[in-house]
């Protein structure tokens, strides 16, 4: 169990600098929606700060020395990044965020591969970032879509696997469930997929931020994340593809930067990774998620694991009390195979009424259908309250969620 | 927000008045708050140019089934074309205290469909004219 | 003509840290490639600072306060931006950056309003962003490519616009070139083009920080530009779109923040402009271009105009003497229908070599083809080295560039 | 970068040795560098493995063509595999100073395109192997 009073957990929180500002009514500030977006340490924030005040110019173009230096830094991101999830720099593509990351897939990839008849599977756990374009490839391609069924814990059912396997071109499944805080368990259903010959792309964008990720031990063809949730900025995400996969993709985007050569007819593309990056890219914020990045690897993902998991143990142990006052928890109840996400209802208040309550008491939670709507349809929740936790949280943020539900349960009078 | 949530408004939420639906309603209209899934339906008895009567129906937190149930009796005996016009001001007066700007929504989806029936066409936020 | 001691300029030059910063061989920063990129008041540096100091959060579904001011912010953002250009808020949808603009539309709108036959009409002076995107449109939907010729000036040759705009559904055009600087006559060409039935796409990545613009007096259907080239940070763009235009157009790029609806099978997608952006948004740098919007509202379009028009005329005269030296100036020489861009190439003196020498002297300068390959080889140019000016810029920088001139020249024993 | 241009670089730019093109050369090799447009192509007469006789043409930076025109001196009668196997280091002997980071890809271009026409595919980049 986490000490409060653990050194390493004060130096981490001490790196935030929003979480000592006190809300407009003086109360401390809980930060529980790292699901949504995640806070930034001061070494981030100064990256940007010290792009912009020392060496903003464009970059790869340019021969003078801040453009050299933007250029340096720039490439030398992309390799952080690389390092983290264990590619080549040419297989990392920066994009806005995972959603552009699965967009380019679906334009570039999925487009010219998929046919009239072919599947796509994916789960019933998806965010409609990687739902809602793979319903688009099906109507311009005529391929369908298939799910993998969620069980009433938000666990996936793997019993017909094989049989859910076949025929299937592409498989697009997440890593974690952003509503649920399930961890798929990829590592028995990515080998099966590769056998049935579908090629694998993984939402990454509750992975990555929660878990070590190898995507070479993991063997996705493509994995994609969004810097903002893992402490970098917003307005930059990844995609990683497999190099010949990659390769073999016409662009997606067109325009400066990608190309090697251009006539007024006709042009020819730029190699890896350069390829998919069209226009003037997000130099501040790449560079800057290579600290974020840089972070994560001193903290030490093992850490960020076991703390979460830590972290979420404790909580679920403290809502338990409330479980005969009408709380409902969904979501698996065990720590081992769900990242820190918590989801929940409380009697007869409304998940927003409940968010409203709590940010009165400075408490930040998310309410709503957490952009899986099929996915609350099935379960016939019609919104939830969910609590998602990361580096800086504490079992002092816990605590005050929980003297957050009593107050709720005053005002609600229940 | 936590002072918005008085006894009437709960009573309101929990007990809401003209709630299910009309036989044959001679105007309805429904829709979602597309930010939090909140949903409302209202259906209308309209005779001689009066609201003779109204149900309402929906799933949503406290703030909008409260505000769509005190609606439905402000406009009671209303005129229809009055009905079409009426401001942000109905709510806020029914629910007597401000309310977050981002709830202001939620708050208003019930005069939204409101105005969408009265109107026979999707109407703007209330919040935004 | 600009005095050097206006005191506006050196309030405005005190306002960009970065040009305060010697560089690493001690000279003062001569920044003379804002075609490229702009460099950042610390009013934009601060912006997002404070933002992710103070109120970093995810928007649009956040009840609690930081997630409503966020939310405040961004879409007040939005509002600057369309007070800006006289567009409406939902009339402008966040992109990456004019590139990513121009493909948006390639794909939304060009790959379903152009059929075999059909053609684009664009011109010879384009940037590869507004050429490429629509090399790949032409071959997806079988429609054409025809070009409005430039003359040995850099001017559009109009004499035979009519003939030219014979069945063109797209007329793709450029503001201003960045290679030259020509500002297009948009207000002779668009009225044309309206008569003859086309859509009208600006290239306003050169036009709307240089010169006051008003959509909907230009009557362009879209006009796209970047954030980086007009003070704001990197990674944040627009495309501006007439209402009607943008109401009939499939959805983009698919994911959050874009829906309505989801179901497994299907989903409805939200109102404009949000059904364009799809995941989490650039937050930050968006905020961060109002700020620079702001900024350039408080100096004053016609200002900043202005003075850029006497730098360009200071420098014109100032290099005259050179020309007999062997400096050759492309570009037309009237700075009435110029914005701040001289590209030049002295004796033979390669471009690259020539801002490698200005590098040393703290002198930035672009080389190269500037991404206009093809205008680049009908001039018969393998290279230009370019000059651009913006807001911060003086006399003394002029100044300082020909001095330039005079080392590599006695570098080169010329 | 500005004590790069010596007299020897100057003339070798304004006069590159080995210019042109030969009638028959047994390989040969193309290549632009994409960042700057920089040009350069090497044809090779290849006798008993040994390379007899080079030509290069292109267009580009004093760098990119003084070095060049370097190389082909420095290679005339060396083995073809040995030329294939030459690393960064005989450009940087050939221009004597350092070059900054942005512009080693000029250097180096000549070297590539070499070693391209040497191994008859394309090759890497010298100052990245
Ligand atoms: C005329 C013109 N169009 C388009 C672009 C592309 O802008 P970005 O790279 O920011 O997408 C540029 C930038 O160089 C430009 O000068
Ligand atoms: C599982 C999952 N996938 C995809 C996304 C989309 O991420 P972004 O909005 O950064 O593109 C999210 C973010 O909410 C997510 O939780």
């Amino acid at each position: 169990m986490i000490a409060l009073d653990d050194t390493k957990l004060a130096r981490v929180i001490g790196d935030f600098p929003i979480l000592a500002r006190p809300t407009s009514r003086g109360k401390r500030l809980v930060y529980l929606d790292s699901a949504a977006t995640s806070q930034k340490p001061n070494a981030v924030i100064e990256t940007l700060d010290t792009y912009y005040r020392e060496y903003n110019a464009n970059i790869h173009r340019g021969v003078y020395e801040i453009a050299a230096r933007a250029t340096d830094e720039f490439e030398g991101a992309r390799a952080k990044v690389a390092r983290f999830i264990n590619a080549a720099p040419q297989e990392v593509i920066w994009t806005r965020n995972a959603t552009e990351a699965i967009n380019l897939v679906a334009y570039s990839w999925a487009s010219n591969a998929l046919h009239p008849g072919d599947v796509i599977l994916t789960t019933e756990l998806e965010h409609h970032s990687n739902l809602v374009p793979w319903q688009l490839v099906a109507q311009r391609t005529g391929a369908t879509l298939r799910f993998i069924p969620v069980d009433a814990r938000g666990e996936l059912v793997l019993d017909d696997l094989d049989a859910l396997l076949e025929g299937v071109k592409l498989l697009a499944i997440t890593h974690v469930s952003n509503t649920l805080g399930t961890i798929t368990p990829l590592e028995r259903i990515i080998p099966r997929a590769r056998a049935a010959g579908a090629t694998i792309l993984v939402d990454g964008a509750q992975g990555i931020p929660h878990l070590a990720v190898d995507v070479r031990a993991l063997d996705a063809d493509f994995y994609v994340f969004s810097g903002h949730k893992m402490l970098g900025p917003t307005g930059i995400g990844v995609l990683y593809g497999k190099r010949a996969l990659l390769e073999a993709m016409p662009p997606f985007l067109a325009g400066g930067d990608m190309i090697r050569n251009v006539e007024y007819g006709r042009a020819s593309f730029n190699d890896l990774p350069w390829k998919f990056e069209a226009g003037t890219s997000n130099i501040a914020d790449a560079i800057a998620l290579g600290t974020a990045v840089e972070y994560l690897q001193t903290l030490g993902m093992d850490w960020v694991r076991a703390h979460e998991r830590d972290l979420l143990a404790y909580t679920l142990e403290r809502l338990a009390p409330f479980e005969s006052r009408g709380l409902a928890i969904y979501g698996p109840k065990d720590p081992s195979i769900s990242s820190g996400v918590v989801s929940f209802n409380f009697a007869d208040i409304h998940a927003h009424d409940l968010a409203s309550i709590l940010d009165t008491e400075g408490i930040c939670i998310r309410a709503g259908h957490h952009c899986t709507m099929p996915l609350m349809d099935k379960m016939g929740w019609s919104a939830t309250a969910r609590a998602s936790f990361y580096v800086y949280n504490t079992t002092a943020d816990v605590d005050a969620l929980v003297d957050g539900l009593e107050k709720a349960a005053r005002v609600f009078k229940l | 927000m936590d002072d918005f949530y008085r006894d009437f408004i709960l009573d309101h939420y929990r007990n809401p008045r003209n709630c299910g639906h009309l036989d044959a309603p001679s105007a309805s209209a429904e829709d979602v708050n597309p930010l939090c899934g909140d949903r409302i339906r209202m259906e209308l008895d309209v005779r001689d140019g009066l609201i003779a009567d109204v149900r309402f129906s929906g799933q949503g937190c406290a703030i909008s089934q409260a505000s769509a149930s005190m609606l439905t009796e402000s406009i009671k005996g209303m005129r229809l074309e009055d009905a079409a016009k009426l401001s942000k001001d109905v709510v806020l007066e029914n629910v007597g205290i401000g309310i977050s700007p981002t709830r202001m929504k939620c708050a208003m989806l019930g005069l939204r469909v409101l105005k969408s029936a009265a109107i026979g066409e999707i109407a703007g936020w209330p919040d935004e004219e």
